[in-house]
């Protein structure tokens, strides 16, 4: 379960608007429009460099933000569980 | 164009000769004509690029873009679905219209494609059954008559709806019920699936026309028989082009699954209706099941239509160009009919009783 | 939807999308609050998905507590002559029996039916409620 | 069908049947002065009985046509008109995709366009149907069609259909614009209302929009103005279109152009000529 990798459909599928904070991302796949708060645009932008776990997109996303939380990895989890709903990621 | 439209033939005639465009004067009827028989996409790429006029042409590329809307909507579905049932390791076939979107073929395109249909081992029903209501799917209907109806007798799950994504899915483990006469070889068709680039599968070629002539003639009432008859044309022509064994194999597929009947009346109708090019020497018409006469015999070979068939062309035209519906009688009697197709008689009127005194 | 516009991006404004350019603090949210929120159709799109919508009477944010008058309207708790709000709501095709004069839903009594029923008729845009009862009001 | 009428509005063109004479004459009282359409009609509305009898014993009109929803229950023959615009409302509601529809109403002054959209009650649509007889162009009080391609509001000038309470703002207008009294509908009492001449000569001249208001009426709010940020205005854009999430990429483009490119405001009112007064210091460079 903790070693699950996840996927995410390449950048140039996905139509990206900044509104005011929140990200408006069109997802050509499935045709749905999708509102995202942050953290889940930059575990997108972590996701397309190729399959990751919740520790390694909680790292990566490390490298370029001050991350605020306890526990990073298992609140990147709880995002991925949302976007996995919304057909934005799945598991290899 | 002729003033009044009083039946679909109209429709028939621009699908399968789309120069016959040019002689339309007023496109009303014909749209919704089109529309009621969900043909409309299909309709609009056929006579594509004809310099019809502008008023006609947005219409018509209104109506392709939906088609294109229906195809992603129905090919999401299907992965959504494929996700949602991958870690059982079970085959999921796609059946009907999501198959012939996922597999490329000219049957799909502009096709408004409704619920997800796929097809699974029977044996394998359970599983996907509970993987399918934990991944957000749930029963559309909670009646415990229905219920049991489906479990026992139908070759499908009661239908499942996602709530998040507010679209169907039918799951069957048959191409027919139970209860009907014709007892398919699903062990052959699941056996025989082909596979597409994402894991997912679909039926092989003469299946494939076998499923959808047992829809439309062994099952069912002949609503929206136009454009399954439509889609049978397609896929005729794709098969039988691409593949110079298609119609022996198919002849066999048919009679594999004791649905020569169901082949024989599709496979006259499309080529009545539309024009399909068949090979019938080779084909499932009305040959006796257990002939020995060699292919290519006269004898059997019959491309004409027989008296019942008629009865199935009233049927499918009946609609006027301003998409109601006609002929009650014809379609009472159709009605009937589909019911007795799916039930042996006392069955049939057990069902009926459960269904009067619900009301 | 509403979680979300609530609780604005933690992100320094200028990054947008692209490359930050210095270090930015991002909150990771609280396992409850949803950062992805689906746009979904306004109008329910098939006949299943009417008969399952759900009409809450009433709804919450018109007054929960609230009761019910012969009338559809909503008046304080305990009025005389007016009904209680429903603990479960109602599904589409419970609505749909109603509306039509039909059999009241389980365990509620035929009067309390039409008011319940007068309440759904003044449904407007906006309250809960009002796409699972337009999208049954709409003709097949 | 018996009794046909074909009627134009805006860019779009409907053709309506009916099984008995009366709604059509009415549509045709009420719609006198609208062109014909050209050649092709957009979408088929069909008033028919819903069981052969019902035709006579105890008329009443099933609404049907090219796209279709659940069954709901029919009207009263004496509603026929009302049925008649509810089924083209459908036909638009499930089957325009030519245009992002919004359930909105629009007005133009000086060739830009004023958007308002909210929940009906919201007074949108009388207030659409006010500024329509005040000085500004009325374009429709129940539908606003956004192009794809150009951005532009394109008119929708549909007869306004008044409701109860606000059927006394009207006093004023020509009787002559004024359908037959419907009550006891479904909405209570309804009085239809042709757009003025100006309306529907210029129905085929779309307009820039200028301003999204999202308008809420109540008897005892305080008159006020509030942002909405474009994130907002998307949301709620979305839940008061027909067809977004069908028309996909095209509706995500011409949607986020729009709300990135308007001022876009939420005003509360108490009465109509608060309303107006909102509406004018609102309006950009007045």
């Amino acid at each position: 379960m903790a070693a699950s990798l996840y996927a995410a459909d390449p950048p140039e599928t996905l139509r990206i608007v900044e509104l005011e904070g929140l990200t408006l991302l069109y997802h050509r796949r499935s045709g749905l429009t999708h509102f995202l708060a942050p953290p889940a645009p930059q575990i997108l932008e972590a996701l397309a460099a190729g399959p990751a776990g919740a520790a390694g997109i909680a790292a990566s996303i490390g490298e370029r933000f001050e991350i605020e939380s306890e526990d990073p990895a298992a609140a990147i989890a709880a995002r991925l569980a949302e976007l996995e709903a919304a057909g934005l990621v799945w598991r290899t | 164009m002729a003033r009044r439209v009083s039946d679909a033939r109209w429709l028939v005639r621009l699908l399968a000769d789309p120069g016959a465009a040019r002689e339309v004067g007023d496109w009303t009827s014909p749209i919704a004509l089109a529309r009621a028989e969900s043909l409309a996409g299909s309709l609009a790429w056929r006579i594509e690029g004809q310099a019809l006029g502008p008023r006609v042409e947005a219409v018509l590329e209104a109506a392709r873009r939906d088609g294109e809307a229906a195809r992603v909507q129905a090919l999401w579905e299907a992965e959504m679905a494929r996700r949602a049932l991958a870690p059982l390791g079970v085959p999921i076939i796609l059946l009907k219209g999501t198959a012939y979107a996922a597999a490329g073929l000219e049957a799909g395109r502009g096709r408004s494609i409704g619920d997800l249909d796929i097809l699974v081992p029977r044996a394998a029903l359970p599983d996907v059954e509970r993987a399918l209501l934990a991944a957000g799917w749930e029963w559309v209907k909670e009646d415990n008559y229905d219920d049991l109806y489906y479990r026992r007798w139908m070759h499908e799950l009661p239908p499942l709806i996602h709530r998040e994504r507010d679209r169907m899915i039918d799951v069957h483990h048959a191409i027919l019920p139970l209860t009907a006469r014709p007892k398919p070889d699903m062990a052959a068709m699941i056996a025989d699936r082909v596979p597409l680039e994402d894991g997912l599968f679909v039926l092989s070629p003469p299946d494939m026309i076998v499923h959808a002539a047992a829809h439309l003639f062994a099952d069912g009432d002949l609503a929206g028989g136009l454009r399954n008859l439509w889609d049978i044309d397609r896929l005729l022509r794709e098969f039988s082009e691409r593949d110079a064994a298609f119609w022996p194999a198919l002849r066999d597929r048919a009679a594999r699954h004791g649905l020569v009947p169901a082949v024989g009346r599709a496979v006259r109708l499309a080529h009545h209706l539309y024009g399909t090019p068949v090979n019938w020497c080779q084909t499932p018409i009305s040959r006796p099941l257990d002939s020995k006469e060699p292919v290519g015999s006269k004898i059997g070979v019959r491309h004409r239509l027989t008296i019942l068939d008629f009865f199935f062309r009233r049927r499918l035209l009946a609609r006027d160009g301003w998409g109601r519906a006609r002929r009650p009688l014809t379609r009472l009697a159709f009605y009937v009919r589909s019911h007795g197709l799916r039930m042996p008689p006392l069955m049939l009127a057990r069902h009926l009783w459960v269904k009067a005194r619900r009301r | 939807m509403r979680a979300t516009m609530s609780e604005r991006s933690e992100t320094s404004g200028d990054e947008g999308a692209g490359r930050p350019s210095r270090r930015v603090v991002l909150a990771l949210g609280a396992a409850a609050a949803s950062t992805v929120v689906t746009i979904r159709p306004a109008l329910a799109q098939t006949a299943g998905s009417v008969l399952n919508c759900e009409i809450p009477v009433p709804a919450p944010q018109a007054g929960a507590g609230q009761f019910i008058a012969a009338d559809g309207s909503l008046v304080p708790a305990g009025t005389a002559g007016a009904y209680p709000p429903l603990a479960r709501p109602l599904k589409g095709e419970e609505v749909k029996a109603m509306l039509n004069g039909g059999r009241p839903p389980a365990g509620v009594d035929s009067e309390a039916a039409q008011a319940y029923a007068n309440y759904i008729r003044r449904l407007q845009a906006g309250m809960s409620g009002f796409t699972c009862y337009a999208s049954l009001q709409m003709p097949r | 069908m018996n009794h046909v009428f074909r009627l134009q509005v805006g860019p779009v063109a409907f053709r309506i049947g009916s099984q008995w004479r009366r709604p059509v004459e009415q549509l045709r009282r009420l719609y006198a002065g609208y062109p014909e359409p050209d050649g092709l009609c957009d979408f088929t509305v069909r008033l028919e009985a819903e069981r052969v009898w019902r035709r006579w014993l105890r008329p009443s009109v099933a609404i049907r046509g090219d796209y279709v929803l659940p069954d709901a229950a029919p009207l009263p023959l004496a509603q026929g008109l009302l049925a008649a615009e509810m089924g083209m409302n459908l036909q638009m509601a499930l089957g325009q995709k030519s245009f992002l529809l919004l359930h909105a109403a629009s007005v133009e002054r000086d060739g830009r366009a004023l958007l308002m959209t909210g929940h009906s009650g919201a007074g949108k649509s009388t207030l659409g149907a006010l500024l329509g007889e005040r000085g500004w162009r009325f374009m429709g009080d129940e539908f606003a069609l956004l192009g794809l391609d150009d951005g532009l509001l394109h008119p929708f000038p549909r007869a306004v259909s008044l409701k109860n309470e606000s059927l006394g703002l009207f006093d004023g207008v020509d009787r002559g614009r004024l359908g037959p009294v419907l009550a006891g509908t479904p909405k209570g009492l309804i009085r239809h209302l042709r757009p003025n001449a100006e309306a529907v000569a210029r129905m085929g001249e779309p307009a820039r929009p200028a301003l999204i208001l999202f308008p809420r009426f109540g008897r005892d709010l305080e008159p006020a103005v509030r942002e909405v940020g474009a994130a907002e205005a998307f949301m709620r854009l979305t839940q008061a279109s027909t067809n977004y999430v069908a028309l996909g990429e095209r509706g995500f483009d011409a949607l986020t152009r729009f709300v990135g490119a308007l001022p876009s405001r939420a005003i509360d009112y108490a009465d109509t000529a608060q309303a107006e007064a909102l509406v004018d210091s609102l309006w950009p460079g007045a």
